[in-house]
Formats: C-alpha cells, structure tokens, sequence
C-alpha cells in the first residue's frame, strides 16, 4: 500500500492562533505603555525593558541549552517575562536590577518546572517578589520624577507647598517625593498623622492632601501617566489601549480583569476613605488608575498558566486578587498589593480548580 | 481590641504571615514529605491541626500546674515529647476504636506526627514569653494552637495543590521531587510576603 | 576498617541532608550564619553521638515494644543537657538558635540513627556512625550557611568577603532564600548523581 | 496487663533516671544561666550609665534608678521598652538623666528583617538617640525634621517607628511613674548603703 | 427567528463555499465497487453470496448478524469477485464484498407504494430493517434500532439533524434544498414509527434558504418545526442538538431516548423515505468532494462502494499538490493514507487538502489557556485528560471525564499549543477498554 497522503487524527482543521503569535501579541499590546513611558522618563526606562527582556531571553536559552533541549526562545514567552518584569522597577532602578530579576524569573520561576506552562506562578511577578525582598530601598525609593509633572500626581503643587511648608516640611517632602499610592498609604497611618502637627491641624492637613489627591487633576495625572512609578505602571491610558487589542484579538477574556477591578472599586469605594475625611466619590477610580493594577489586571492576572481553568475559578480567582490588593494597600506594609495579591492567588490556583471543577454535560450530580 | 479582634490578628498571624511552615520552618518533613497529593495531606493537616491544638492545651498545663510550681522547668523537653507522644498514641486509639472511617484516612499520618517538630514548636512557642514579657493564657494557648495547625495546613493543600499539578509535567529530571519542593515553598514563601508588616 | 567506614560514610555518601534528607528544619532555620551553622551543627553532633552510645548500650535491655518512647526519653534528656549547657557556656549563640535546640528532640536524623543504626550496633561503631553523621550534617548546614552568608550579608563567619561595592542579596537570608538555596544545592547533588 | 506494666515500670525506670540526670545538670548550670542573665542586663545598663549603682523600682513600669559610684547622686534612670515592629516584638533598652533625656538605647532583642531592621542593633542607628526628649522622639518619614528627628533606617520605617515609639511611651509612662513616687527619688537619705 | 444553541464550542471557518452551489449530480457507474462487511456499530454482517455468484444491484449480499447489525446489498450489478480485507473509509483495513460491475445496473425489483404513509408501523421497520439503514451522519447507527425504544422509554420528539456543523461538508444542504419534500415525509414517517408528537428540523444559520424551504414545507404542519440554530461547532453531535433545540439534557451514559427524543440524520429520513415507499435499499448516497485541490467540488449521488479516487477524478482530478485526505469531515473525519478506500453508508464527504493547510504543526507544553475548557460542550477539561493519559494516570483521566467525551475535536481545533488532545483521549479510551478487558 503507498501512503500518499498525511495520516493524522482529526481534527484536521485548526484554529489560527498559537503560541507564538499570542505571546508577540501580548507584546504588542505592552508597547504602548513604553512609549509612554519612555516620554515622561527618558530612554533609560527602553534601555531597562530592554536588559530585562533580552536577558531572559539569554537565561531561557542558556539552561535550555544546558538541559539539551530544544530552545524555544522564538516564541516569544522569554521576551514577555523580561519585558513584564522590567514593567515593575522603578525607570531609575540601577542597570543591573531587571537583569537579575530577569535572571532569578526564568531559572526559579520557570525553567526550574520544566518551561513553559508549568510554572506554578507568573515568573515575572516573582521576579519582582525577588527584587524586592532582596533590595528593598532600591526598589522602593529613588522614583523618577515625570518629565512634565510631579512624582504624586499633584499638579497644583505650589499653590499646597505654601500652605504645607509652613504647617509641616515633611508632610511637603511626601506629597513631592512619593509615588501616590505611597501617599495615600503614609496618609492611612496614624502615627504619621499624629506626629505631623498635635492640634488638629495635622489631621486638617491631611485630609486636605487626600483630598486633593483623589480630584479629579491629579486622577487625569494618574489615567495619563504623568506621575512617578514603574516602568509599565505608567499610563492608565497606555495599558487600556493594550488591553483593548487583547480583547479584541481575544487573547485575554474579560472576566479576570473585570472582577479584580471591579472588587477593587468597590472595596475601595467602601472602605478606602480615611477617617475625618469627606466622602470622595472619586477614591475608588484613583485605586484602580494608580499603582501596578492596570498592569496587574490585564497582563499578569490573566496570564493563562497561573490562573484558573473554568470560568467560575477566574471569577473566584480575580475577586481573590481584588480583595487582596486592596487589604494590603489599606493596611498592608506595602503601598502597593497588586504584585503580591496575584503571586499568593497564583499559589491558590490549583486549589480553586479542584473546588470548580465543572460538571460533564448532563452528569447528575452525586 | 475585642477577643474577636484579637482571635483575627492571631489567625492572620499564625496563617500569613508567621507561618509555621513558610515562615518558622517548623514541620518541613510532612510538608515536602506528605504534599504530593491532595487527599492524604488533607488527612495530614486534620491530624496535625488536631493533634497541635490538643499538644497545646496538654503541654500548657503541664508546664503550667506541674513544672513551674515544683520549679522543674528543666524538664520541659522531656514532658513535652513525652505528652505529645503519649497524646498521639492515644489519640490513635480512640479514633481507631470508635471511628474506623477515619482511622482509615488519619491513622497513617499519626504516628509520623510524633515526630513533627511543628507540635513540639507550638507547645513551646506557647510558653515562651512574648515581646512585652507577658505569656499566652490556657485559652490563647490553644488557640494559638489550632490557629498554627490551619496555617500549616493551609499551605500543605496549596503545595499539594501546586505539585498534582506538576506531577503531570514534564520536570527536568534533577529537579523532581524535594529539589523542586523545597523551590516551590521558597516562592509560596515569596508569594506570602505581601501579609508582612500589616496592621490589625 | 568498619569504623572507619562508618565514620567517613555520614559525610558524602550517606550525608543525611543531602542525600538522606532528614533534618530539614534546623537545616533552613540555622543557616543564616556559619556561625550559627556550626554551632547547630556541633550540638546536634553531640546530641547524636551520645545517643548512639547510649542506645546501642542499652539495645539488648529494652523491650522491643517500649523502645522507641526509651528512645526518646535518652534524646530528650541529652537535648535538654545541651540546652542548659549551651545557655550557660555561649549564651549568644544559645540566644540565636533559641528554639531550634529543644527541637533537636525531633530532628528526624538522631531518632533515625538510633533506630537504623545504634539499635543493631555495637557501641563503637555506632560512636563513628554518630561522629560521621554529626560531621555530614555539619557540614552540609555550613554549606548552605556560607552561600547565605556570603550573599546575603557579603560575609563569612563574620569576616568580610565581599567588596564594599557589593548590595548584598538580602533574600538569601530570608525563609524564601532559604527553601530556595537548599533547593538548588539538591538539585545539583542530584545532578552529580545522575552524571555518576 | 502484666506485660503493659511490666513496660511501664521499665519506661518509668528511665524516666526517672532521665530526670536525675538533668536534674543534676541543672544544679551544675542553672546558677551560671542566671548569674549570666543578671550579669547581662547588669552590664546592659552599665554601659548605657557607667560608674553607677542600680536600684530596681518595680511597679507598673519597672525601672532602675542610677546613682553614682561615688557620690550617690542620682544620675538617670534605666528601663526596658517594647513595641511590635515588622515582624514581632522590638525589645530596646534605654537610660534617660534626671530630665528624660535619652542618655544611650541599646536595642537588645529583635526579630526584623536580616539587612533592614537588624540595622537597629547598630550603633549608626542607636547614636541619633542620644539626648533626644520624648517631644523629639519622631521619626523623620512621619514629618520630624532632623537633626532633631530620628533618621529612619533605610528601608524599615516600621522598626525605627517601633523603637522611637516604644521610648517615647516609656519615657512618659517613666516620668508619671517617677513623679509619683517621690519619696524614692528626692530622699537620697532612704537609701541603704551596700 | 430566535437562533438557538448550546454551552462551548466553536465556530470554525465553515469552507462550504467550494462546493455549496454545486448541485446533486449523479456519478458515473463505477467499474468495482467494495462493500464492507461492517459500515455501522454493532456486529459486522454476514456475506450469503459466494464467490463467483452474479448479483443485481439491490440485492442482499450480506445479512444483518444480529439486532445490533445491519443487511448491505449490492450497489451496482455484476459479478462478486472477492471476500477480502479491503481499505475501509476510516483509513483501516476490514472485510468487505468486492463486486465487478457489467456496466448494466440492473435492479432488483422495486415497488412505489401509494398508501406508504398509512402503513403500519411495525411494516415500515420491517422495510427500514431491510433497507440496512443506518445513521448517515457518519457514526452509522442501525436505524430500525434506534427506532424501536423500549416501552419504558416513550418518545415525543423526533429532531431532524440538518444543521451540517463540520466544515467543508454540503451534502445534507443540498439535499434538503433538492430532496426537502421527501425528507418531511421521511420525517412524518419516522414520528409514525416511534409515536411522537412533535418532529424539529434543526438547520445552522449558515444555510439560510435551506431554513426558508423547509419552512415554507412546514408551513401548514403545526406539529412540525424549523429551528434555526447559531452557527457553532460541534451542533450536530446528538446532545448538542437536543439540547439546543429542546433544552433537554441527555445524562451523561445515556441515549436520547432517556429524554424522549430521537435524532435523525436529514440524510437518513430521505433513506427511510425511500426504504418504505419503494422498499429500496441503501445502495447511494450524497457526499462532497470538497477542498481546494478539487477542480469542480461537488456533490455526488454515488453508489455505496465506490473508490474514492473514481468520484474525485470524476470532479475533474486535482489541480494542486494534495497533502491531505479526510473521509468525513475535518473536524471528526479520518485521514486516508490513499484514496484506494471505498466510500460507506456513512461517507457524507471527502475533503482534500493541499499540502500548506495539511502540514502539522509541532505539539508544545500546556499552557493552560483554558480554551480547551472554554469550548469543550461535555463540560470537561481536555487538557487534563490527555494529562492523565499521557501519564498513564487512568483514573485521573476517567475522573476527569474521558469518558464522557465524544471526540468532537473543539479543543484540539482550539488549542494554541497544538496538543493533539483528541488523539491523547482516544488513546486514552484504548487504554481504559485494555485495562477493562483485563478486569475481566
């Protein structure tokens, strides 16, 4: 018998998408956010995305090559981590940083489990949880001020600087030193309200910083990007523009960053106010524009080897990260939770698989 | 604070953020021994939260009522090995003789908790004076005890969770079994990290 | 000849982290410093050689059925000599150890030597078998203490390795640097033996 | 039943002989163990106040009353103050003179963050205290402007906030304390001589 | 009009464009045809002419071995010239009637009833049981089996399954365009048999005038329905259909019959219309010749039997390099190795590839995108199966619902890392059926 033809089981139709082109896609989608932010803060945060994507591409192949297998760098899923990571420092990180984090997120985060796919948690993420465990005040200090604006957003700077500096120059110090979710949060602390000024006016203070933090000037600065913090926290705008594409090349789905920002508005909108201070119906969009959740929501929490298999898990999954996210920026030692609330729902994936297993079609339930 | 307020920062604390495993690295054995799948550490961590909560409030009145008043606070190790030993010994009696069910799904953890140096820890930890001098009562003892057992369970269900799930991936070879374990608990720890530093 | 075999064994071969893996516990929570490493290294040492003595003394005394409680009682009793011992000769090391001393009870490697070993051995066989594993255990807690230190704090044994331009790793100290160290030193211990 | 406690009276045998055994131990170390535990606060509060005497004034708030070696002269007082910081209780030893003025600290027991809050054991951190009243007693990150503000460690507010808090608390609950108990502090006469 | 579907699946380039228009031509007479001994589920049956022995077209030349079994008949007249094993439509080899044609095609005798429809039931299954019909849909269910539920079991739907989800396949469209009037009567007969009340002619939204004429059939019969469904695959698997049609659930394990319906191929009724007016047995059928190497796709009455390669040189031979031939359809059909194979009573087309769209590509690790999940109208998680059994984890596999699944491809069309799931499962239910045995 001569066997013309190709022999394989069906189906024998496919479906375009593949692996490659959904991790150069996601790429795409992440540029935006770059040039954004390569306008506000210079060519160094390109040249950081760039050491951190190229050298997980370089960590990749090298311990592919060590474990004699085929390398797989082309796919792009390298390129993705690194760029991700490099999202998360701080554009006046030291070179070094998204090297190391490159590094420590493809060889402890991925390959350790094999590649691709088996990661247990997103490898850029942990990457991160890395960098900052190990060098915390280079990770958490020395943020690069927006070339047309200032570090928390406040635009109307001079107008509070005469009123705050002669109340108090620390409290001038946070307000046009520190990334807004870190205002917010020096904000929430009691001790740092207390110790501002004793009679009450520390407090008056304070409300009045919070207050203007959440107007809707500083909120453009936020959806904008005008305003200091990582490479790819940048822009609302920017990331928006990217999920968008996502969504509509349907790479990712709509639950999971629907739920996680919708928890967060909520929780926010609920718990987010700080005592004394009038109610903002504004809080709740200044915790979804600032911080990493944008990035968060659309790029890591959808990243599709970490979470959840069935529908219901990822709404369980993203409601985990909401409430996560706002627990820690509301009371947690860190002014931002997006990065942790996703590794420790990474870490309960496979539990909420197990409890949302679907049901085979027209299985009677036992 | 309330003693629900309190009872929840002891959770959080015993859960999150001093985890006996992740954080204390008390029970490793059972961790990365008894992880690989999802049944049996559920079975381990009924056990072990079962047998610390009763190793807590045994050990606490030991110390409390016996040693210190007679001042043999030198035998502390001793009495408290010895309790916990005989305390899982009978613990295995009873479930044996009233319910085999659950003799069946327990009882090969149990003699392996003996020797679980996170029973050992907790009863210790409990009568180890705190940072302001002062020392948990019987009640937050106990407590304290079954707080730390969830947590150890806890995560022994995450990390079971996490390795069924590489059991069916292709892992390079040197990486199988405790390597990869003991990597997994490093980023389960790293994953924890976020709860550090809150205020309850 | 056995003694010697005996003694050399605990270090590679049987070495009782690397390779037996038991003792997981001190093994993560003491290798923050060499120092540290050292003197847990030397108590649980002390604890497994004089149990081993004793056990194998007593083998032929001890009712089968009672033995492994009897077991417990004579590492219970050394663990708490080593206790009040240290707290009064090296206070400073006792203080950062803490509770890991009292835990040797249940360090699986002593109870497990003295159930594999010493119970079927005679007293001087089982000292070597007490010294080497002591010496393995040892020496794989100082291995993973000096990765630590030397990364995490740019030290070793207190004494400065690092040049002063060095941002030291401070994961390496923390429980997450821990479980991952000790991960990978296994996985390289498991590669030496796949090459084998 | 015969054999269980024939067991039992063999377990029983070792129990006994195990407790004897530490019980002479003890003997042998427990006066060492606590000499050294005296010994160490001694010498503690010697090096926060040296060439001085102690007397201990238990109470609410247990503090040491320092007098001079030579003259008898009250000089200070010393005490122990404690505060949760990032990761459990941060312990500090601290001397004031007779203004509440911080003489010297010592943070003797904490259980920070390797590389950030174990920082605070090191003299570059405890030196900023010297001289300090409780009213300056804040941390820069929560608006004190230094020199008279306490320099936050590098990235462990959390642990300078639990050090500076816990003194500034201790020091007003010291003064209260102080305050009334008069007789102790202003009768140098009371005093018995060693 | 309301389009109705069911939970999962997916939506393919439906590729029908090559041959939708062409019309239902007869094929030529082919030289030999080769009837396999088993074209349906259930025993193969048993050949009762020899050797040597002349046959007409129609007549019996192999008899059903059972219930479960079906009779075959020859499709063209002439001379039987081998019992042999020969390439069956699904690529393997099994026994089948070779049968040397005289050129003539002289039948055996046929009736055409005037009073069909007010035949007895029990007559018309009878005529159906001797038809051998089976389901035309490609899975080949003997008809007078599915037909004769037991008592308990009463039936008050009958569904017509035109809706045709695999891609590049016409065949059913264009009968129902040319043949509607006799597959309504097909349709009434078959309520008649099993005593139904309600008959549904479901139809994807892709063949709208198909909708439209049947509609305008169904226009006076207020027992009868059109029901237009969403364009997704897998529609025409059974519980798909009877759960977008009906909403009724079939339990997983169970027939149709367990919610009272039955499902009908539009291709059968038009068999069973057939098979009771004019007592003809199943000896043609329609089937596309499809794809881009296909000259003049179209779709062929032909007889049972003929070589595949004959139908495709009668739609004028290819004019591209072929990489790829599938029986069936793409979704679920077989891949043939050559075109030597004969086409059965369930062949409702051939699809050919060229070699750019039939080139495989390289499976890669899971990455758990969850589209297999997404997709899947059992509800199951493919990739955990094929998981399981690619880790000769069984139970885990069967746990996970191995098998409950019906093979339909979704997932493997879906997946983006190109894991041949379906292939992992079927090896799957090979292994559970060897370990079954070895039970035993």
């Amino acid at each position: 018998m001569k066997d013309k033809y190709i022999v394989s089981s069906a189906p024998h139709f496919h479906d375009k998408t593949t692996v490659k082109n959904v991790m150069w896609n996601v790429v795409i989608a992440l540029s935006p956010a770059l040039v954004f932010a390569v306008y506000y803060w210079g060519f160094r945060s390109l040249l950081l995305t760039l050491l951190g994507a190229v050298s997980a591409v370089v960590t990749e192949a090298a311990i592919q090559k060590m474990r004699k297998v085929p390398i797989s760098v082309a796919d792009g899923s390298a390129f993705l981590t690194g760029m991700l990571l490099s999202y998360n420092i701080n554009p006046g990180a030291p070179w070094w940083m998204p090297i190391m984090g490159s590094v420590f997120a493809i060889a402890v985060g991925k390959q350790v489990f094999g590649g691709l796919g088996n990661n247990p948690v997103n490898p850029a993420l942990l990457g991160r949880a890395f960098l900052l465990a190990s060098w915390p005040s280079l990770m958490t200090s020395g943020w690069l001020k927006p070339k047309t604006g200032s570090l928390s957003g406040l635009n109307d700077l001079d107008a509070i600087a005469i009123n705050l500096q002669s109340l108090s120059p620390k409290a001038y110090d946070l307000v046009t030193g520190a990334t807004p979710l870190k205002v917010v949060q020096t904000l929430r602390d009691s001790s740092f309200v207390a110790s501002i000024n004793g009679n009450g006016e520390g407090i008056n203070l304070a409300n009045r910083i919070f207050t203007n933090i959440t107007e809707m000037a500083a909120l453009k600065n936020l959806f904008w990007g005008n305003i200091g913090g990582c490479i790819g926290e940048v822009s609302a705008f920017a990331l928006l523009l990217g999920a968008a594409y996502l969504l509509y090349k349907n790479i990712i789905e709509w639950r999971i960053p629907l739920f996680y920002l919708g928890t967060v508005f909520v929780l926010t909108a609920v718990f987010g106010p700080i005592k004394g201070s009038g109610y903002s119906p504004m809080l709740p969009f200044f915790h979804i524009f600032s911080g990493g959740l944008m990035l968060g929501a659309f790029f890591m929490a959808t990243d599709y080897t970490t979470t959840p298999l069935t529908k219901n898990g990822r709404i369980i999954f993203a409601i985990g990260c909401g409430l996560l996210t706002v627990v820690i920026r509301l009371v947690g030692g860190y002014p931002e939770g997006v990065s942790y609330s996703i590794l420790f729902m990474n870490v309960m994936t496979p539990l909420i698989d197990k409890l949302t297993m679907p049901k085979p079609f027209g299985r009677i339930k036992k | 604070m309330g003693f629900l307020g309190q009872f929840f920062s002891m959770a959080i604390a015993a859960i999150l953020i001093q985890n006996f495993v992740l954080s204390r690295f008390l029970g490793l054995c059972p961790y990365l021994g008894v992880s690989k799948k999802l049944d049996s550490a559920f079975g381990m961590g009924m056990a072990v939260i079962f047998v610390m909560t009763m190793a807590s409030a045994f050990c606490y009145i030991i110390y409390q009522y016996l040693l210190v008043p007679f001042k043999l606070e030198y035998l502390q190790t001793l009495a408290f090995i010895l309790t916990i030993a005989a305390l899982v010994q009978f613990v295995e009696m009873v479930i044996q003789k009233n319910s085999p069910s659950l003799y069946k799904s327990l009882g090969v953890y149990l003699p392996l908790i003996t020797t679980n140096c996170a029973v050992l820890g907790v009863a210790i930890l409990n009568i180890t004076p705190l940072g302001d001098g002062s020392r948990y009562n019987f009640i937050w003892s106990v407590l304290n005890g079954f707080l730390s057992g969830v947590g150890f369970t806890f995560v022994l269900l995450a990390m079971a969770g996490i390795r069924e799930r590489l059991e069916l991936v292709d892992m390079p070879k040197s990486m199988r079994g405790m390597p990869s374990g003991l990597i997994l608990a490093g980023i389960m720890a790293l994953a924890f990290y976020g709860f550090m530093g809150m205020k309850i | 000849m056995s003694f010697v075999k005996e003694l050399t064994k605990g270090i590679i071969k049987e070495n009782p982290i690397f390779v037996i893996v038991l003792g997981m516990c001190p093994t993560l929570a003491t290798s923050t410093s060499v120092n540290n490493a050292i003197g847990m290294g030397m108590a649980a040492t002390f604890v497994l050689v004089c149990s081993n003595i004793f056990i194998s003394l007593i083998k032929n005394i001890t009712p089968d059925k009672i033995r492994i409680p009897v077991y417990v009682v004579v590492i219970a009793s050394f663990v708490s000599i080593v206790d009040m011992s240290m707290a009064a000769y090296v206070p400073a090391l006792h203080k950062s150890l803490g509770l890991f001393i009292p835990l040797i009870v249940v360090n699986c490697i002593i109870l497990g030597r003295a159930e594999a070993f010493a119970n079927k051995n005679n007293v001087l066989n089982s000292i070597a078998d007490g010294v080497g594993m002591g010496l393995g255990f040892t020496l794989a807690l100082t291995v993973v203490a000096t990765i630590r230190e030397i990364l995490g704090n740019g030290t070793w044994l207190n004494i400065k390795v690092m040049p002063n331009t060095y941002d030291p790793m401070l994961i390496t100290l923390l429980a997450p640097g821990a479980f991952i160290t000790l991960g990978f030193l296994m996985a390289l211990m498991n590669m030496l033996k796949e090459k084998k | 039943m015969k054999m269980f406690i024939q067991l039992g009276f063999i377990l029983l045998a070792f129990c006994i002989v195990a407790t004897a055994l530490l019980a002479y131990v003890n003997t042998l170390t427990k006066p060492k163990i606590e000499a050294l535990k005296i010994k160490e606060t001694q010498e503690a509060r010697a090096n926060l106040i040296p060439d001085s005497e102690f007397e201990e004034v238990a109470g609410d708030l247990t503090y040491y009353i320092a007098k001079d070696k030579a003259s008898g002269e009250i000089k200070g007082y010393t005490f122990t103050a404690a505060k949760n910081g990032y990761n459990g209780a941060v312990k500090t030893m601290a001397a004031v003179d007779k203004d509440f003025k911080l003489m010297a600290i010592n943070v003797i027991q904490q259980t920070e963050t390797p590389g950030l809050g174990t920082n605070s054991t090191q003299p570059k951190f405890t030196d900023q205290f010297k001289g300090k009243s409780s009213e300056q007693l804040i941390v820069d990150k929560d608006g004190g402007v230094p020199p008279n503000a306490i320099k936050a460690l590098t990235g462990a507010t959390i642990t300078t906030r639990a050090v500076v808090n816990s003194l500034k608390e201790t020091i007003e609950q010291l003064k209260a304390s102080v305050q009334s108990a008069p007789e102790i502090a202003v009768n140098p006469e009371k005093e018995v001589q060693p | 009009m309301q389009l109705r579907t069911f939970p999962g699946g997916v939506h393919p380039h439906d590729e029908k464009h090559f041959s939708a228009s062409a019309q239902i031509t007869e094929a030529p007479l082919p030289q030999k045809v080769i009837i396999h001994l088993s074209q349906h589920i259930g025993s193969p049956s048993t050949p009762v002419v020899a050797v040597g022995e002349e046959v007409l077209a129609g007549q019996l030349i192999a008899e059903a071995s059972g219930f479960v079994s079906l009779n075959q008949h020859a499709s063209i007249s002439g001379k039987v010239t081998a019992v042999d094993r020969f390439m069956h439509p699904t690529g393997t080899s099994s026994l089948a009637i070779q049968i040397t044609g005289d050129g003539l095609d002289k039948w055996v005798e046929l009736v055409d009833e005037q009073d069909f429809i007010n035949l007895p039931p029990a007559e018309m299954k009878a005529r159906i049981s001797a038809a051998g019909i089976c389901g035309m849909g490609g899975a080949g269910f003997p008809t007078h089996v599915k037909l004769s539920p037991p008592e308990d079991k009463p039936i008050d739907t009958v569904i017509l399954n035109g809706v045709e989800c695999e891609p590049y396949l016409t065949s059913d469209y264009r009968l129902m365009l040319e043949k509607g009037a006799d597959i309504v009567t097909g349709l009434k007969l078959i309520m008649k048999i099993v005593g139904a009340k309600k008959g549904i002619i479901g139809i994807e939204a892709n063949k709208p005038d198909a909708i439209k004429l049947m509609e305008k059939l169904l226009a006076d019969e207020p027992y009868l329905e059109v029901v237009g469904l969403k364009l997704r695959y897998p529609q025409g698997a059974e519980k798909q259909l009877i759960y977008a049609a009906t909403k009724r659930k079939v339990p997983a394990g169970g027939l149709p019959m367990a919610v009272g319906v039955v499902v009908q191929n539009v291709g059968t009724a038009f068999a069973v219309y057939e098979a009771i007016r004019y007592r003809k047995p199943l000896v043609q059928r329609v089937i596309s010749i499809t794809g881009s190497p296909v000259n003049k796709p179209g779709n062929l009455l032909a007889r049972i039997g003929t070589p595949f390669s004959e139908l495709v040189e009668f739609c004028g031979g290819t004019k591209e390099t072929v990489g790829k031939v599938i029986s069936g359809g793409p979704m679920m059909g077989f891949a043939l190795p050559s075109l030597e194979a004969t086409m059965g009573k369930g062949s409702s087309g051939l699809v050919l590839m060229n070699e750019k769209d039939a080139r495989m590509m390289e499976e890669h690790n899971c990455l758990r995108c969850a589209r297999c999940v997404d997709v899947c109208p059992m509800n199951l998680i493919p990739s955990l199966i094929a998981a399981a059994v690619k880790n000769k984890n069984l139970d885990m596999a069967v746990s996970a619902g191995l098998n409950d699944c019906m093979k339909c491809g979704s997932c493997a069309y879906v997946c983006p890392a190109q894991i041949r799931l379906v292939q992992w499962i079927d090896t799957g239910k090979i292994r559970y059926a060897e370990a079954q045995r070895a039970k035993k």
